[in-house]
């Protein structure tokens, strides 16, 4: 595929973590998620075209089964036990929220982080738009009061990783990346167990309401 | 194949508990378990010791001096653990806290817990070892919200989100280092060895950048300021067999994946780069710690941040570099030893007074003789009280630091002292103090206190005598980091 | 003859410290337009009192019962450590300065313990005095003193009272100032105005006569006659150390009957001059006493200040 | 014999038995009585032994040191170096820690049944032990590990009568204060390292003009601090009235006696032998906090009614006085003049050794006292001399000896102290003597408010009617004890009648300092222990005055009492009390004795005196109920150095807790922040 699909790919991804930072309904959170990972699976389908490894197929139906059918299964889940249509707030308001996406994406473009954007000079901007989407994954975690809105920027930012990596070419043997599948499985699983522990002992997923143990 | 053998064999043992109805069964099959896993390991240190060559397993695993002392911490805080814990929790199903099938998921977990951490510790390759530290925080989460309350709930979520996000950035600061190794090795294993023969590509920049990402994500494990907000919650909510485990092993992992890192980065950007972070680490990582330590509430916490102290302690170590790094190596094995004591004596505190609060505990001079001893001798171990090892620790350290940073070397040993009067406030609150009187002494328990006395000995000699083959995997590993 | 002399040293003080005490009557009383007792009254007081029975207060302990002997005692043994009418004692025991005024301080310590011992308020209240005033004193003392042995460059009494004065004028300013706090700390520590009023009993100013309210028959007499020799002791002190003129050098009869008629001289001076003073001015408050004690000190030290 | 005492194996010997008595006793706690009797038996064992090897080390000068290399450390070299200042301070040791044992053996039976006593003759052993371990030390790392012990097990002693919630304050209070002051001496320890590179003193010494000028004097001020607080020099003495108290009084004997000493044994090891050549504000830096200890010391003992801590004051006092001769002996070591300066150096050992002896004897007897009575405050005293006679006796020795009165011990140390001030004061040039003029004027008062001082106690505790029920319970205590204390007062005496001999044994312990070894000595002692200062310039023969003063008081005393009226009758009667009944209540009070002295003091002392009254009739105010009046001295060191400290600090860290804000987001912002700082600014 040509590098200006793979930049469209790309930048949808991007769109897709900005709609996390604004969007207010769980579901469509999901969504945005399921959205995320299909498309990671597409990029790979690239790098198994351009490399003809078989094993890389193997890579695509994992993250197919875990991060585009069994994540988002638990988190309906989730949301249908709990009955939570909404997510809870953020703390900035959307306006300011784009205000700091938007510097965010230039610090990740800026020349300091040059080397790490440059190392496919070819890539250079998928590089930065991968790394401005980890930042905003990171700033996601931190502005959202959802527990659920958290695990999915835990997950948004692991995929922001795996965009990165594949752009720098430093995709690592296929066997690893099934054991990070993996892990990133059992860690929905956990993740999501601890949410409805929290809906039960908090009554709510609000994390904020989680302040006991100070000092 | 030791290693191997190790492994398989904690596996085996948590897969077994699942099926296993009798609680007498679970507990003999752990102990017996940890026990192997504690010869193995010694067997192994050995190998590498006289060897004096790493410890190599189909290019799977591979183990340098440095490995084999986190890999003999490991088992013996594993099986001190598991000593203690058999005890503990049989006390604590007396007083109906938790029921059976708790204790069943607990030893599940823990040897899943120390398998993975030895798989950490041991694998020859970065991204495997990044799995298994992963994976540990997975199988130690359970752990974390044992008791299930609210608050332990809360702690365990914490740590997950934390670490999880820590490892995250850690994982992408590793394979920015892969950026040396042409993407032609892409599908093959990358080990640390293929790292370091490949150092000659990797752009410094892209290193010192890498490190950063390294050393805030792992040093989020660590337990870093201002990445340690997770410790004091879980290691005040954890079973306390865990919080000996979590300071004293996986402390240690962590701390060991920054050196190697800190090996590679070195040999691009030169040493001073890495040195320099861990010392701002360290220091702040220290005076933070200390500051805090003045009025904390509960003990459990008090000692999760003076292992955050201790962590700093250790970084200034090995950014201090030279006979700091001796330093730094004795006091990690002094730290994990004498932290996995106050644990254990806190836990026996805990079952007494059925509160973690400092003000609630009155008098335990009198109330628990033994239990009260063996803490102060632990906190007069942990705040580098002479003649214990990690006075002369401490004064490696100090003697590597006041060579080049004498102002920064001043600002710590400061703050090691505040840290020393926060402790010994509390310690004076909690033992000197006369007792209430519902507070009746009971006869010592031989169980429970047998593992932190054993460990008091074992520190104490250790302090004064280092045995030939761990003084010569220690100076090998001093040479290397 | 040296072991003569020595006797006469020993027995010179006592021998002569009542004269003194009713000398200084004497004058006060003429002061005063009064007939006044004869000169040798405190002879026969003090031989009255030595033939009296004694009553002791059943609070009291052995402290009490051997304090009169030290604090005689202690008086003798400074009567032969400093120089009266000879300045070279051919066997002298010690005339360091030190020694003097620290075995004076001797007497002053079971001085007070004996206030204190019967549990009398007036004894206790008597002690405090005297230890605050003599510990003002200490520093005026020792200075004044030392200021001497600075110029003679020897803290030798007898050494000093050798020395010749005249070789030492451009000293003189500084032996005068030195004197100047050493009268002012001798009036301090032999309980003289404006410090102490030895004549009354039963007012809350004494000091002295407070301390000694419990002691009768001898033991009260020795401690008079202790004070009397305190008395003379200074006074022959100030007499031979800042102007030592006519002290006999040499072991020679005549010399020493010279020294001996100079000494007499000297001290009968020094007592009319006390006498004046205490008929001129009136006791002070006791808050007042240390300045003018320090005011001794701060002569002393400007005293050693111009040595150098 | 003596040669193998003397050496490696004699050391090694006094160690073990040091050992066997604390570990021998930590094992037979189960049995009270076994184990104090094991317990101090050993220790009086060890110490006889460590007399006779110090004495015959100083009088054969067979000094020696050895050392071997570590075992891991490449620093932490095994080395020791018993030298004549280490066998004299030894000797002081082992000479008060033999008869503090003795009163042990008694005294300790009234904690039977009550605290574990195993415990206590466990760290007693190891204090001791320990405190002959940092005079031999020859290794810094070494001598710090010595000097944690010695402060750990103090500490242990502090806190040992534990149910005294004041105790443990004042224990946590000393812990902290030695602790800071061991981080000052590392950190100068740390620096010396710095230039050097070693650790170890004979290393140092020889190449210690390595150390640049700043340093050396920056090194000085952190061993004056660090050592200081150990040594108890005011202002950073506050632990030192509080710890003393605390412990059980043959403990509080050996702290105040011996282990303060430790802090002036590093002084004189560092400032005149390892740290040499040093600049001359040094020792005017350490006389003039001589002279300020000196007089506040005695001024602040003055104030107290507290017989422990008044005790402890006078330790201060003492440390003050000790130093006068350490900074003049500074000085003239700058000015080079060599045998003056060995003179004051003598006179600091030898007021050293003399604190050592009396104050002891000074602690046990009041330890005795408030073991009958069972109180330290005297204003419930009075009266005791009639219940125990020989205490009193001891106590009234120890007090003369202490306010410097011949012909005890006390008294020749101050002269000497006081003939090196006057050299300095005629012998230097104005720009120097002056503070010899302070010095010599400090001492002076100083003089005069100890014997205030110690009337004061002397007379309120056992003089006049008992003031309290328990004196009247009061019985002399038992024989242990009274051999304990009686063998101490015997020393104040025979220190005092022998001192010619005690100072040429002390110019021998001075010249075995390199820097005296070939000065030729201002100190000239013949026949009766005449001794003389520079040619002449002044003489006192002990002697002589103590057989003069003998035979002239008996003298006195046989011709008043039997020459004259041999027949006079004595009546016993009860004291005159203008005609009404006298009682105890009507005695002067502590308080009230030394109130003047306060009062002329009060611009030091600032004192404060409330008075509340309680009327019957309260708005009328006719008839006044009760009227309490308190009368203290403000803690001016607490309340402007070390409260505000602690505030701070406190502050600080309340500050810091809100780091720990129990929120997830914010936590994770952390890192955030930290990655863009570390990436966009430290990059």
């Amino acid at each position: 595929m040509s590098i200006l699909f793979l930049q469209f790919l790309l930048e949808i991804m991007f769109l897709t973590i900005i709609f996390l930072h604004l969007l207010k309904k769980n579901s469509d959170v999901v969504l945005a998620y399921i959205v995320q990972s299909i498309l990671i699976s597409l990029v790979l389908l690239n790098s198994f075209i351009e490399t003809g490894d078989i094993l890389i197929l193997w890579v695509i139906l994992c993250v197919l089964v875990v991060k585009v059918i069994l994540g988002p299964i638990f988190f309906r889940r989730l949301i249908k036990k709990n009955a939570l249509a909404f997510s809870v707030s953020t703390y900035l308001n959307s306006p300011l929220t784009l205000v700091l996406i938007s510097f965010v994406t230039f610090m990740a473009f800026s020349n300091k982080l040059l080397p790490i954007t440059n190392i496919i000079p070819s890539y250079h901007i998928l590089l930065s738009l991968s790394l401005s989407m980890i930042f905003l994954s990171l700033f996601l975690i931190v502005n959202r009061k959802g527990a659920l809105s958290q695990i999915i920027g835990v997950l948004s930012l692991e995929n922001s990783i795996i965009m990165f990596i594949v752009f720098a070419g430093l995709e690592q043997s296929p066997g690893l990346q099934i054991g990070i599948i993996f892990d990133i499985f059992v860690w929905i699983i956990i993740s999501t167990v601890f949410a409805s522990m929290i809906y039960n002992k908090f009554g709510s997923l609000n994390v904020t309401e989680m302040n006991r143990l100070k000092d | 194949m030791e290693i191997f053998f190790i492994i398989t064999l904690l596996v085996l043992i948590s897969l077994i508990t699942i099926l296993l109805k009798k609680r007498i069964v679970v507990e003999v099959i752990s102990l017996f378990g940890s026990s192997v896993v504690l010869f193995l390991s010694f067997v192994i240190a050995l190998k590498i010791s006289y060897t004096g060559t790493d410890y190599l397993l189909f290019n799977f695993f591979s183990i340098d001096s440095l490995g084999a002392i986190i890999i003999m911490i490991i088992s013996m805080i594993g099986f001190g653990a598991n000593i203690y814990s058999i005890p503990f929790f049989r006390k604590e199903t007396e007083k109906n806290i938790i029921g059976f099938s708790r204790v069943k998921q607990y030893f599940i977990f823990l040897n899943l817990f120390l398998a993975s951490m030895f798989l950490a510790a041991s694998s020859s390759n970065p991204i495997l070892s990044w799995i298994f530290i992963e994976a540990t925080t997975l199988s130690t989460a359970f752990l974390i919200s044992f008791y299930n309350k609210p608050s332990s709930v809360e702690a365990a979520w914490k740590y997950l989100i934390i670490n999880s996000v820590g490892l995250l950035l850690g994982f992408f600061g590793m394979l920015l280092y892969f950026t040396s190794i042409s993407s032609l090795h892409g599908n093959g294993l990358i080990s640390w060895d293929l790292l370091i023969n490949n150092v000659s590509h990797l752009d410094p920049i892209i290193a010192k950048i890498a490190f950063v990402f390294i050393l805030i994500g792992f040093g989020t494990k660590v337990g870093f300021v201002p990445m340690h907000t997770w410790k004091p919650d879980a290691y005040s909510k954890a079973p306390p067999p865990l919080g000996a485990l979590l300071s004293g092993a996986l402390l240690p992992i962590a701390f060991f994946m920054i050196l190697k890192f800190k090996i590679i980065t070195d040999m691009v950007t030169g040493p001073l780069f890495t040195k320099n972070l861990l010392i701002f680490f360290g220091l702040i990582s220290i005076a933070l710690a200390s500051l805090i330590m003045l009025n904390s509430k509960n003990y459990k916490r008090l000692l999760a941040y003076s292992s955050i102290e201790n962590a700093g302690i250790m970084a200034l170590g090995f950014g201090f570099g030279g006979i700091g790094v001796l330093g730094a190596i004795l006091h990690m094995i002094y730290h994990s030893f004498v932290k996995s004591v106050m644990f254990f004596s806190s836990g026996n505190l805990l079952l007494k007074y059925n509160s973690d609060k400092i003000d609630n505990i009155k008098g335990a001079l009198e109330v628990l003789p033994v239990t009260s001893i063996s803490f102060i001798i632990g906190f007069l171990i942990v705040t580098g009280v002479p003649p214990f090892g990690i006075f002369l620790t401490k004064v490696n350290i100090l003697s590597a630091g006041i060579k080049i940073y004498p102002i920064i070397t001043f600002v710590a040993l400061f703050f090691m002292s505040i840290v020393f009067i926060a402790f010994l406030k509390h310690i004076s609150n909690m033992f000197f103090s006369e007792k209430d009187d519902d507070m009746v002494k009971e006869k010592n328990n031989i169980w429970l206190t047998i593992t932190p006395i054993i460990f008091i000995v074992l520190l104490i000699v250790l302090s004064f005598y280092i045995p030939p083959f761990l003084s010569n995997l220690i100076n090998n590993s001093a040479l290397i980091y | 003859m040296n072991i003569f002399i020595l006797i006469l040293q020993f027995i010179f003080i006592p021998l002569i410290s009542p004269f003194f005490i009713g000398l200084i009557k004497k004058v006060k009383a003429m002061l005063q337009n009064r007939q006044g007792a004869s000169v040798f009254q405190v002879y026969k007081d003090l031989w009255k009192l030595l033939h009296k029975d004694e009553v002791v207060s059943n609070d009291a302990s052995w402290i009490f019962m051997i304090a009169p002997f030290i604090i005689f005692g202690v008086t003798l043994v400074v009567g032969v450590s400093i120089p009266l009418f000879i300045s070279n004692l051919p066997v002298y025991v010690s005339g360091d300065i030190l020694l003097v005024v620290y075995l004076l301080a001797v007497g002053t310590f079971f001085l007070a313990l004996s206030g204190m011992d019967t549990g009398s308020s007036f004894g206790g209240f008597g002690s405090s005095r005297e230890m605050t005033i003599s510990a003002m004193a200490e520093g005026g003392l020792i200075f004044s003193l030392l200021t001497v042995s600075i110029v003679y460059q020897t803290t030798n009494l007898f050494n000093i009272s050798n020395g010749n004065i005249f070789i030492h004028n451009n000293f003189i300013l500084s032996i005068i100032l030195a004197f100047a706090g050493f009268f002012i700390v001798l009036l301090a520590e032999s309980g003289r105005f404006p410090y102490d009023n030895p004549d009354t009993h039963l007012e809350l100013t004494m000091v002295h006569e407070a301390m000694i309210l419990e002691y009768s028959g001898k033991r009260l007499a020795l401690i008079e006659w202790a004070s009397a020799n305190k008395y003379v002791i200074f006074a022959s002190i100030g007499a031979n150390i800042f102007l030592p003129y006519g002290i006999s050098h040499n072991t020679a009869i005549l010399s020493i009957i010279f020294g001996i008629l100079f000494l007499l001289l000297k001290i009968s001076a020094f007592s009319f001059i006390i006498g004046v003073i205490e008929s001129k001015i009136a006791k002070f408050r006791f808050f007042r006493l240390p300045d003018l004690l320090l005011i001794s000190f701060i002569f002393s030290v400007i005293a050693i200040g111009i040595i150098n | 014999m003596l040669q193998l005492l003397t050496s490696q194996i004699g050391f090694y010997l006094l160690l073990s038995i040091f050992l066997i008595g604390s570990l021998g006793s930590l094992f037979l706690s189960k049995n009270d009585k076994y184990a104090n009797i094991w317990g101090n038996a050993f220790a009086i064992l060890g110490s006889s032994l460590g007399l006779i090897f110090s004495v015959s080390l100083m009088l054969t000068n067979r000094t020696f040191s050895f050392n071997f290399n570590s075992l891991y450390q490449h620093f932490l070299d095994f080395s020791f170096n018993v030298d004549m200042l280490a066998g004299f301070f030894i000797g002081v040791i082992s000479l008060i820690a033999i008869f503090c044992s003795f009163f042990a053996l008694g005294y300790v039976k009234h904690f039977y049944n009550k605290y574990n006593i195993g415990v206590l003759g466990f760290f007693y052993n190891i204090l001791i032990a320990s405190l002959i371990l940092i005079v031999t030390s020859s290794n810094a790392i070494w001598f710090l590990i010595a000097w944690e012990i010695m402060s750990i097990s103090s500490y242990f002693l502090v806190v040992y009568d534990r149910n005294d919630e004041s105790n443990v304050k004042a224990g946590f209070l000393y812990l902290i204060m030695t602790y800071v002051g061991t981080a000052f001496i590392l950190f100068a320890f740390l620096l010396i390292y710095k230039y050097t590179n070693s650790f170890d003193f004979s290393i140092i010494k020889s190449n210690i003009n390595l150390i640049p000028f700043h340093i050396k004097n920056i090194i000085f001020i952190f061993s004056i601090i660090g050592f200081g607080i150990k040594a108890g020099i005011i202002p950073l003495h506050i632990w030192l009235p509080a710890a003393h108290p605390a412990a059980p009084s043959h403990v509080s004997a050996l702290m105040s006696g011996v282990m303060i000493k430790t802090g002036i044994y590093m002084f004189i090891r560092l400032f005149m032998d390892i740290l040499q050549p040093i600049p001359v504000w040094w020792g005017v830096t350490i006389i003039i906090i001589g002279a300020v200890s000196s007089l506040l010391g005695v001024l602040y003992a003055l104030t107290e009614h507290d017989i422990k801590k008044l005790l402890a004051y006078h330790s201060i006092e003492n440390i003050g006085i000790i130093l006068l001769g350490l900074g003049s002996s500074m000085i003239f070591n700058f000015l080079g003049m060599m045998s003056l300066s060995l003179l004051s150096l003598m006179a600091a050992l030898f007021h050293t050794l003399n604190h050592a002896v009396f104050k002891s004897l000074l602690f046990l007897s009041a330890g005795s006292v408030i073991n009958e009575v069972h109180t330290r405050n005297m204003e419930e005293y009075g009266g005791v001399i009639k219940y125990m006679p020989q205490t009193a006796l001891f106590f009234l020795i120890g007090s003369m000896a202490i306010s410097a009165l011949p012909p005890f011990n006390g008294f020749f140390s101050e002269w000497l102290t006081f003939q090196s001030l006057f050299q300095g004061i005629i012998q230097l040039s104005p720009n120097f003597n002056w503070i010899f003029i302070v010095a010599t004027g400090s001492l002076a008062f100083t003089g005069g408010l100890a014997l205030a001082c110690f009337v004061k106690a002397f007379g309120s505790i056992f003089l006049a009617k008992p003031r309290s029920q328990d004196v009247k319970h009061a019985k002399e205590s038992s024989l242990s004890m009274r051999i304990g204390m009686g063998f101490l007062a015997l020393f104040s005496i025979l220190l005092g009648l022998f001192s010619g001999y005690t100072t040429i044994l002390l110019e021998k312990v001075g010249k075995g300092l390199s820097i005296f070894n070939e000065v030729f000595s201002s100190v000239s002692v013949s026949g009766d222990q005449l001794f003389q200062i520079n040619k002449g310039f002044s003489s006192i023969r002990s002697f002589s005055i103590f057989i003069f003063i003998i035979l002239v008081i008996l003298f006195s005393f046989l011709v008043f009492k039997y020459l004259i009226n041999k027949n006079q009758k004595l009546k016993i009667d009860k004291t005159w009390g203008c005609g009404t009944d006298l009682n105890s209540r009507m005695e002067i009070t502590t308080t009230g004795f030394a109130k003047s002295i306060i009062l002329i003091f009060k611009g030091i002392l600032k004192p404060s005196l409330q008075s509340e009254i309680k009327y019957h009739d309260s708005e009328s105010r006719y008839l006044p109920k009760s009227m309490t009046v308190t009368f203290k001295v403000n803690n001016v060191y607490s309340k402007y150095l070390y409260k505000p400290i602690q505030k701070i600090f406190n502050l600080l860290s309340i500050k810091v807790k809100k780091i720990q804000s129990g929120n997830i987001n914010l936590y994770i912002s952390y890192i955030y922040i930290i990655l863009i700082i570390l990436l966009f600014f430290i990059l």
